[in-house]
């Protein structure tokens, strides 16, 4: 066994004593502890990523003394790998980029606090991209609950506490029906780990035996997962949360968070249930349906959002709109769109919360359109990066946002009624996030100092900008570089899949 | 149908797991009141635990407790849904903790308990001032 | 025998919880809570399973219904709080504007 | 601007409700630029604030939208768990799927390779052990948790201590109860905590047991009393403390697991309390965690710090 294979479960392990030396430290320290982290992370995960790639390897890592149906186990390859890798970069660059808003939103005594929360978001999405067991994966959505949710509350205003409080209900809802779901299948199977439980669900299914309860299993922790990362009939706390929290938790919530159950889905409906039961139980396309409806219904809302993270925030939640799309679609190629997506909307979205906090504070600090115009002009740097997100997000070509556009429109070629669905749905989609990104654009660069009440330019802030410019670079080299990126999605597709 | 309700009665057990999930899940949705939507989320989760170790019970055999050297599985029950259940039950109360203090912080600015009546001051301010 | 016991037991944990669905006041609902709890671990013995006995007797029963009570009492501080003091309402303000 | 008036009825239609979230109510602010600014000036001193009564009538219709469609959320979820249920293995049925080969080497060999005499322990902190640091960690996150929105050092001081009037600790008989039931609970508690590997019982409850000790102590003889006793500096010394023994020591038989080296921690007798390999210090330190998270649950809600 190579010294290499350590590595993932060196970052799990590097990111639980964090979290634990952090309650003990200052919030200065605790910050510059959270930023060691996240970089060795980074490192980390790198070297796992390359090493899987050159091997073109999938391995399984054994928790303890006991092989795979009696212990737990980690299993680790290149979407595995990549996936925990994006996480960690765009977890440090919104975590440098909100630092400042940070200091002023949080109180100085409890910032060690918050910076320990962040440790702990990290540790539980490396978790929910490495775990093989579906009982530890809910253990630590639970603890990625907590954490955004007191990442959420930190602001301590009012109205962040109310919608905190609005996300538990919906995350607690979420996680039970999750749970419920992971009974009646072990119910049913007797296993925990994914690959024991996928043999037995196969068995089962081609039996005929409790068909039902698995129908109903599959369903519960689809739903489960779903409303907590915001799919469209369950999104009413996601605004709110996203809008409501300082800039590198809305950042972080949006940019991540939503993206580990996600990816816990993912590996459920593929390690777990395998992709032809699942088509065969019905509930692909019910995500397909709901997914367009939220690519749709969000997009109107996000068109009358009166405030800029709130329609960021609606946006998000269209965003997550396409990724249930392409799962419903459940091909491989469909699959790849996905993943692009994930990485497009999670390089994206922390940069338009950046750069919208950075506009707010070029208009004092006020968030609704009036306030906003000609912000560019008054913070051209934060206008800059809002102008990439924007069009990223809109899918201008050059762009990452392009690139999962693409990819859905050629996976959803000869499916049958989808393929009009998937067309259809792309289009509309598009055309409203014209209206209301290019809107909020083109408004924040008209000419007019005279409409507003703040009239001086703002001094850039470069721990600000820097990292959200790093991130429209990132955003550049995806959209430039798609098809090594898709080179590589694809060897770790048919690693995951086999 | 007849066989359904024989089954529904055979599992009463879990039948009565799944009703109190049910009934802390209306709770959730139906309370107004913050304190009694946190009432109904720890139902739904002992609901939970309920069918969970429910699961692992057999009739006729004992605590996975090894006495006597007597090492046959077949005189003990199923010890995985108890670990399982035990960490549900941890989970469960930080969680409760959580939503208590949140309760509290909202009372302390909002003086009220009310979620309709939070969401309507929330939704009232909107607008203007971020 | 054991199974009529049994099923007095379950059907008395249903109507706890629906006894705390349909009390108006929250203290009522904690009080019926914390029956429930007790009960539940009695059921968690039947169940062979000792261990979540004691567990849900002092998690269940105790510590969260200590929380309850405490999130209640907290409630009540501030009320009284709130009738005496004036200035506090000009911060109230400034958390609503802010 | 904000002109639209709120009763609209193509604004108020059960399609915007719908769309905005129950009572999200989000107005279109399509024309916000396009005012002159003379107009503009005047808006921001007249600013509408949205009326109080027409939004509660929408507040009202959304709620019973919202009443309907949990209903029938519910119905549904009842009539489809109880169909499941019928569809369940029976219950107590020995040949039940969860009857397989993972339970029967926990139950058959498991004393042999964990050391401990009681499975459900031997399985949660040696074959499972990754599942109960896991645990650990969402107790430790929630206690945290609270710390940020209930400690009171921060910006907002303002909430004042009435005095409170009922003095238990002059009452003979809570007194007097107290006196003898603290003692018998905590040597209760240290007993499960110690004997988690013998017995029923495990860090878990021995760590509440003795969580719910301190509560009644701190509940009896007052907060200050009992913050003499476990300032607060102690108590984030010895969760922080067993909580960096629990990641090393498990790190450590992970490690040692995943790559196939032996492991140097001897096992004992199965049955003796000095047995169980690292079980009985893991349920030490998981008690630690757990009894002073409850403890400090109930400090941050009693006073706003520990």
């Amino acid at each position: 066994m190579s010294f290499v294979q350590n590595f993932p479960f060196f970052s799990i392990i590097l990111s639980l004593l964090c979290t634990v030396v952090s309650f003990i430290l200052n919030g200065k320290w605790a910050r510059r502890l959270t930023l060691f982290l996240l970089c060795a992370g980074t490192a980390l995960q790198t070297c796992t990523l390359l090493f899987c790639c050159r091997g073109n390897i999938r391995y399984t890592y054994m928790m303890g003394h006991f092989a795979a149906p009696w212990g737990n186990e980690l299993s680790i390859g290149i979407l595995e790998a990549s996936l925990a890798l994006l996480f960690g970069v765009v977890m440090l660059l919104s975590v440098l980029g909100g630092s400042e808003h940070v200091a002023t939103d949080v109180a100085l005594p409890k910032q060690h606090l918050y910076w320990l929360m962040v440790d702990l978001t990290y540790v539980s999405l490396l978790l929910l991209c490495y775990t093989n067991d579906i009982f530890t994966g809910y253990v630590f959505i639970e603890i990625s609950t907590i954490a955004a949710c007191s990442l959420l509350a930190a602001k301590e205003v009012g109205r962040a506490l109310i919608a905190s409080v609005r996300y538990m209900i919906f995350a607690l809802i979420g996680s039970g029906l999750f749970l419920i779901g992971v009974i009646l299948t072990y119910s049913i199977t007797g296993e925990l780990l994914f690959p024991q439980l996928r043999t037995a669900v196969t068995a089962l299914w081609e039996a005929g035996t409790y068909r039902f309860s698995m129908t109903v299993a599959i369903g519960l922790m689809t739903v489960g997962l779903s409303i907590k990362s915001g799919l469209f009939p369950f999104h009413f706390w996601l605004p709110d949360a996203h809008g409501q929290a300082t800039a590198a938790t809305s950042g972080i919530l949006s940019g991540v968070i939503i993206k580990g159950y996600i990816v816990l889905l993912i590996k459920i409906i593929y390690q777990v249930v395998g992709i032809d039961i699942f088509r065969a139980s019905g509930i692909q396309n019910i995500l397909l349906i709901f997914g367009v409806g939220g690519m749709v219904v969000c997009s109107i809302s996000a068109i009358g959002a009166p405030r800029l993270k709130t329609m960021v925030a609606f946006s998000s939640a269209a965003q997550v709109g396409y990724i249930f799309m392409g799962l419903g679609l459940g091909t491989h190629s469909a699959l790849l769109a996905v993943l692009f997506q994930i990485f497009a909307h999670a390089l994206t979205k922390p940069m338009l919360f950046l750069s919208s906090s950075s506009l707010m504070d070029a208009s004092g600090g006020r968030q609704d359109f009036r306030s906003l115009w000609g912000a560019g002009h008054r913070y051209p740097m934060a206008g800059f990066t809002f102008t990439v997100g924007a069009l990223s997000m809109v899918g201008i070509p050059l762009l990452a946002g392009f690139i999962p556009k693409l990819y859905f429109a050629l996976a959803a070629f000869g499916m049958g009624w989808r393929t009009w669905v998937v067309l259809l749905a792309l289009t509309v989609s598009t055309i409203l996030n014209v209206m209301y990104f290019l809107y909020t654009t083109i408004l924040i660069w008209l000419p007019g100092e005279e409409r507003t009440h703040v009239h001086e330019r703002v001094r850039p802030r470069m721990g600000t900008v820097c990292p959200a410019m790093l991130l429209a670079g990132l955003n550049l080299l995806v959209g430039i570089h798609s098809a090594a990126l898709a080179a590589l999605f694809t060897q770790g597709i048919d690693l995951f899949c086999q | 149908m007849t066989q359904i309700f024989g089954n529904l009665l055979s599992n009463y057990e879990d039948v009565v797991a799944v009703l109190l999930f049910s009934i802390g899940f209306c709770v959730l949705l139906f309370s107004r009141n913050l304190i009694k939507k946190v009432v109904g989320l720890d139902i739904m989760d002992t609901g939970v635990f309920l069918l969970l170790a429910s699961r692992g019970y057999i009739a006729g055999r004992h605590v996975p407790i090894i006495v006597d050297g007597i090492t046959t599985a077949e005189y003990y029950i199923n010890p995985i849904p108890a670990g399982l259940v035990l960490t549900g039950i941890v989970v469960s109360v930080s969680v409760s903790a959580l939503m208590l203090s949140l309760t509290v912080r909202i009372y302390r600015t909002y003086h009220t308990l009310d979620v309709d009546a939070l969401y309507m001051m929330m939704a009232v301010n909107k607008g203007g001032k971020p | 025998m054991m199974t009529a016991f049994r099923i007095i037991l379950l059907s008395s944990l249903v109507l706890c919880a629906i006894g705390t669905a349909i009390v108006k006041k929250p203290m009522h609902a904690i009080i019926i809570y914390m029956a429930y709890s007790v009960i539940m671990s009695v059921i968690w013995i039947l169940l062979e399973s000792p261990d979540l006995a004691i567990t849900e007797a002092a998690v269940g029963a105790g510590v969260t219904g200590i929380l309850f009570f405490l999130t209640l009492h907290r409630i009540n501080l501030i009320d009284k709080d709130a009738e005496h003091d004036e200035e506090k309402k000009a911060e109230e303000e400034a958390d609503h504007e802010g | 601007m904000r002109d639209k008036p709120i009763l609209d009825p193509e604004f108020s239609s059960i399609w915007t409700l719908w769309k905005n979230g129950q009572i999200d109510l989000t107005t279109p602010l399509r024309s916000a630029g396009h005012q002159d600014p003379k107009s503009v000036r005047e808006v921001e001193k007249y600013r509408p604030r949205r009326s109080r009564e027409a939004y509660s009538q929408y507040v009202r219709r959304s709620t019973k939208l919202y009443k309907i469609a949990a209903t029938c959320l519910c119905l549904i979820f009842i009539t489809v768990m109880l169909l499941t249920v019928a569809n369940l293995p029976p219950y107590g049925d020995p040949n039940a799927p969860t009857v397989n080969e993972v339970s029967e080497r926990y139950l058959e060999e498991g004393t042999d390779e964990t050391g401990a005499v009681n499975t459900v322990a031997g399985m949660i902190l040696d074959y499972r052990a990754f599942d109960t640091l896991g645990e650990s960690f969402v107790l430790f996150t929630s206690v945290c948790a609270v710390a940020i929105l209930m400690n009171l050092s921060g910006k907002r001081q303002h909430i004042k201590h009435t005095k409170e009037l009922i003095n238990y600790a002059d009452d003979m008989i809570v007194r007097g109860v107290c006196r003898f039931l603290i003692p018998v609970i905590l040597i209760f508690g240290i007993y499960i905590l110690l004997n988690g590997h013998l017995s029923p019982g495990g860090g878990f409850s021995g760590g509440a047991v003795l969580g719910a000790g301190l509560i009644i102590y701190a509940m009896v003889w007052g907060e200050e009393q009992a913050s003499r006793i476990f300032p607060a500096k102690t108590v984030r010394l010895v969760v922080f403390c067993s909580l960096v023994f629990y990641c090393l020591a498990k790190s450590y038989s992970f490690y040692t697991g995943a790559n196939h080296l032996p492991s140097a921690i001897p096992m004992g007798i199965p049955g003796h309390i000095l047995s169980g390999g690292l079980i009985m210090p893991l349920n030490v330190a998981v008690g630690f965690v757990v009894c002073f998270t409850m403890y400090s649950f109930y400090m941050f809600f009693r006073r706003g710090r520990l």
